[in-house]
């Protein structure tokens, strides 16, 4: 039996729903129908009662979710795509965002954002916006790149006591598969070596993990040994795994589907240039998308985010170095 | 957009009452079958992302396209083919969006049924629902600034679209303001899979408009005569000084949220009852009962309107796709401020 | 909080009624004295940033805080000093939080009227607007799941927050689910100095019911009887299944918007009305008009009062100023996940 | 006659309304009251009709705003508090932000945001935000730090085609004076320096200029000569600028006033590092506020947000090295 990364978000559902009562999903669609992209499937049927159709109204469809928190339940939200959260963004950074360090009560709630281009679906249904989240105190920001992280990132996420953003990538959704979900896991907060190398790092994220990995595998046709990290969580960001890695290899290259400005790719060159700034023997440089909205067309989509192609050609500009 | 409607002239004899039906109609048709075409080319894997119909509200999107003057604005949403048509916008435009080809109004940088021209008052819809009301209204207040005045903007929106905090500031914004908008809801009875039960619990929509303080319709939305006078009536105030009217239409959607779902969890009783009514079938056989238009006039201009959309898809279908090399890659209108791609410059 | 209010017994004894009124009076009095001290220390430089008071509001928010029970939810906002105290807020809570004391429920973190205690029910605004209400819904929720019946959840606002998306959503969200939400908004002519007319083009906010779907009375703000019936009707049909009701208290805010405003923008035409009145005087009148409360014993109640604030601002103001380095400096619950100011770490 | 940073950016918008008649001013009590601020003072009644109050219904506001620069006007919108702009947030990043690159027609509005931290504000009144507007294609973000810059960028925001992030600081309202309105500017885009030195960049804006420059006459009594970047406008970010007073210095350290996470300072040290790494001859270092909202009480709030004496000693650190 194989699952995809999308299956496993819905597993990691139903085990939350299965094993704590507190749990319940509210969100658009999410009921009978399982949601827009089927991540709660069966979920109404087998939680009568616990998985709710949510008007369409994502400020209030968070601020529900603080309420319920307070009242000691484990809310999780769908958005029905990442984009769509940005009406209900003041409930979120200064609602749930704010509740804990205001009041010493917790705020365990987890928004789902469905998020990142897949090809066709335009400016906003595209967006990858963990960075305006994790510019905010007081959330969690997860960034699964496989199908066993989506799994157990998810499942602690709910058990978090903190409002966590969950981004999971619609690329990956069915693309995708493992043989089983895992047992055990990395805790939030540790990133993972993907790949090991000594040449070069590359510290990237969910679907660009697998671009780095492709652009890795092309380069080892040229010698080069490339060492992918993949951070899982954007906030907290492992620094000390990037540093690490850095160490070994003295040169980084930051990947991110997300714009430049303020991205999770500025947020590492600075961090590793504070602490690591004696083990980079090469500027460290960053790959992004392009600074205008996702494109519809499937062509310039895909020059519109980075690719393991643009990964192994900024990888080599820095290994030239 | 046509030169006689309903909001204009109070009394229209038989020959002018006929063209604007006849007109209607073919918007109607047109619209239904190039709902059919696109939906057929997204089946063979043609079109990328989701293709959105408007089956079963092209009564309804055609009353309001139609009724609406040249200088007028208009913000379709996704199930307005048939209104964006009657709007003056191209078959062409169409396609070419939903083909991406850079020769569309949107270049191939959005898609489907976000498209538009805002300079000729046809504004491309952002997917966040809600949004487009308040853009509106700003035309609107706009052209009370440069004081042209006998313009109205009318807005198109689904009954699931009505949970916004958008619609809600928008509309009451417009109220304050007293602008001349027009703002259709398409109670369909479903926002994607949610019936409007999960969606509000008043019993009509129509019900909210004294709470804004503007006027209000309800209408048949299956019905072509019913959605004609409704909208021209609703124009004609509007542009007289009437402040913000609302529309409510009750009907079916006539298909899947868009062509990839199903729709399995719509209930077969409301199929069966008069909202699931066809509207195209329906003004057919009205207009032959009036002996506006038997069977082999409607035949002749099915095949007219096959032919004109086969040779826009034709034209679309041969022209290049965008080129990301020749794409600018810039966001803003100041090119002097413009940075380019932080990884472009030099190291 | 009391045992005995309108909405638990059909029929009040005599005394009951009284013993209810001079609750009322007695919170009423205590916010007004509270306010006042509040702005005085405010002129005198004692508190930092806005100091916001419910002055004219005191009728409405008693009548809100006082009909509601032990384990009911209340969100109070900017004016509701009154509604606090009958809810069960100690005057303490306010004056620790007025002056950023570490030992007041917001610890210094956060200010003035935005204090609470969630745990208890009392839920901390955060200042934007209509946001809180649907906190309010997701306790309501919340309780549905844990099969805890019989509470309620009151949220006041103003008429200007009307305009916010937040309120509709909402609103509507609670209609939708049918939740024991009660909805007061104070339409005090003015949100800030802006008036109602640039707010909302219904005569009444009133309207507005019917297109939620949810229960509706209309009072004057500035008449506990008034006030007492209409939240004790609210809270019992909430309660008891009825769904979300709303409030709508006609009154004028005898303040500025806070104290640094002068609010020589409000129409004096509007403080000569009816809307003018002040409620703690008329409240005071009617009690005596009763005989159950004479002047000596207003006197007397009134000297109470500001001893028990007296003796509050002098123990906040003998607490120590919350210690920056004894703060923790950490915003998530997650301690383990916390990673400390990146300027912190070793370089 | 001396005029504050306030008065500055009312006479700007005077003068936007007087020479220009496309400008319209719409915001909560920005009509005859003249703004929660006095930002529009007298502006209703000089301007009649021109001036509106708005409901409270921040994304109407910038929706209805977009409009009208489709059709050819120039409106400034006032958020009474830059915190309230996020109930708007959609309307900017995904209305205004995309209406050029998607149709080109420009969307030349201008958001005021009454920005940044003043005593005894706390979490709600007090935000930083630039950065989560930056981040965001198609959006220019300004950040004047002195009197002349407040009323020659505000102009000139008012000018460009395109949506512009007006950041006004708040604490610089009243405390900021100058003689007199500058004839002459500096295009936006560019920074200035702010004060001359040779041992330590310090690249900062808004508010965080004026601690800067404190810390540098602090650290100017033993001997360190601190060059001070006000950057003026956070996007588009005049790298060049920053570059070459590394060049002379080969020390870095960005300041901040919001937090840290994906802020400017960020991608301040991103772009440095990627552009001069070899000019830098110590670790780049950033302060910022804490990772807290911001807090009430006037002495957290004082330890929350960095001060002069704060940045005198981050810079004492970075000397060292
Ligand atoms: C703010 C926002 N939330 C969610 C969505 C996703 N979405 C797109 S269409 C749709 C259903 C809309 O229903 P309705 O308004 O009734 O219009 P209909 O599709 O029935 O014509 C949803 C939830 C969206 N576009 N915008
Ligand atoms: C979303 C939002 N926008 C703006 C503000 C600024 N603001 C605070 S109170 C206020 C006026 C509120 O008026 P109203 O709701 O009538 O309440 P009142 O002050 O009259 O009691 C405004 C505009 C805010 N707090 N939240
Ligand atoms: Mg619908
Ligand atoms: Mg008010």
């Amino acid at each position: 039996m194989s699952l995809t990364y999308l299956e496993a978000i819905r597993e990691a559902q139903a085990r939350a729903l299965r094993d704590d009562p507190r749990v319940f999903i509210y969100g658009q669609d999410v009921g009978a129908f399982g949601g827009a992209f089927k991540a709660t499937k069966n979920l109404a049927v087998e939680f009568p009662g616990r998985v709710i159709d949510s008007p369409i109204s994502e400020d209030a469809m968070v601020g529900m979710a603080v309420g319920a928190a307070i009242e000691g339940m484990r809310p999780i939200v769908e958005m029905q795509f990442a984009d769509f959260s940005l009406v209900g963004f003041n409930q979120i950074v200064n609602q749930a965002a704010t509740l804990y360090w205001r009041t010493n009560v917790p705020c365990p709630i987890t928004v789902r954002l469905p998020f990142g281009g897949t090809s066709g679906s335009g400016p906003f249904h595209s967006q990858s916006i963990e960075a305006i989240y994790a510019h905010y105190p007081g959330l969690i920001v997860l960034t699964p790149a496989t199908v066993e992280d989506a799994y157990s990132m998810l499942l602690e996420a709910v058990a978090l006591d903190d409002p966590v953003i969950f981004c999971e990538h619609k690329f990956l959704y069915y693309h995708l598969k493992a043989e089983k979900l895992p047992d055990e896991a990395l805790p939030v907060g540790k990133a993972r070596i993907a790949r090991e190398g000594r040449d070069l790092t590359i510290a990237t994220y969910s679907a660009m993990v697998h671009e780095a990995i492709e652009a890795a595998k092309e380069l080892s046709g040229d010698g080069w040994e490339i060492e992918v990290v993949d951070l899982r969580s954007v906030k907290p960001l492992d620094t000390d795994t990037i540093v690490a890695s850095v160490a070994r290899t003295g040169k980084l290259l930051c990947v991110g589907e997300a714009w430049p400005w303020g991205g999770v790719t500025a947020e590492i060159i600075s961090r590793v240039t504070a602490e690591g700034f004696g083990l980079l023997d090469a500027p460290p440089q960053r790959l992004n998308a392009k600074e205008t909205p996702v494109p519809y067309h499937p062509n310039l989509w895909a020059a519109h985010r980075p690719t393991a192609r643009s990964v192994a050609a900024a990888a080599r500009n820095l290994l030239r170095q | 957009m046509l030169q006689t409607a309903f909001d204009t002239e109070p009394s229209l004899d038989a020959k002018e009452e006929r063209d604007i039906y006849l007109s209607a109609f073919r918007f109607m048709l047109l619209a239904r079958v190039l709902d059919d075409k696109l939906a057929a080319l997204y089946r063979a894997g043609k079109i990328h992302g989701g293709v959105f119909l408007g089956r079963g509200q092209e009564a309804l999107s055609t009353a309001v396209g139609i009724s609406l003057r040249e200088g007028d604005v208009f913000a379709p949403l996704i199930r307005d083919a048939a209104g964006r048509l009657a709007f003056g916008e191209s078959v062409l435009d169409s396609v070419r969006t939903h083909m991406g080809s850079p020769h569309g109004p949107m270049r191939g940088r959005d898609g489907n049924v976000h498209r538009g021209r805002p300079r000729e008052g046809l504004l491309p819809m952002i997917s966040h629902l809600g949004a487009m009301i308040s853009v509106v209204n700003g035309i609107l207040l706009a052209r009370r600034f440069q004081k042209k005045s006998g313009t109205v903007g009318a807005a198109c929106i689904g009954e699931g679209a009505t949970s916004t905090g958008a619609f809600h500031e928008a509309l009451n914004q417009a109220a304050v303001e007293k602008l001349p908008l027009v703002l259709v809801i398409a109670d369909n009875q479903y926002a994607y899979s949610t019936p409007k039960s999960r969606q509000f619990a008043c019993d009509s929509l129509a019900r909210k408009a004294p709470g804004y303080g503007v006027g209000v319709q309800t209408v048949d939305g299956t019905d072509l005569s019913e959605c004609l006078k409704a909208a021209g009536a609703a124009i004609s105030r509007a542009r007289t000084g009437g402040g913000p009217q609302l529309i409510v239409a009750n009907l079916l959607r006539l298909c899947g949220h868009g062509e990839h779902d199903v729709a399995d969890y719509v209930d077969p009783k409301l199929m069966n009852s008069s909202l699931g009514r066809d509207c195209v079938k329906a003004a057919e056989e009205f207009l032959a009962r009036r002996h506006w238009l038997d069977a082999s006039q409607a035949a002749g201009l099915r095949e007219d309107i096959v032919h004109e959309i086969e040779a826009a898809v034709a034209q679309a279908q041969r022209e290049p796709a965008p080129d990301p090399f020749a794409e600018e890659w810039r966001a803003i209108a100041s090119e002097h401020l413009c940075e380019g791609q932080p990884e472009h410059r030099r190291i």
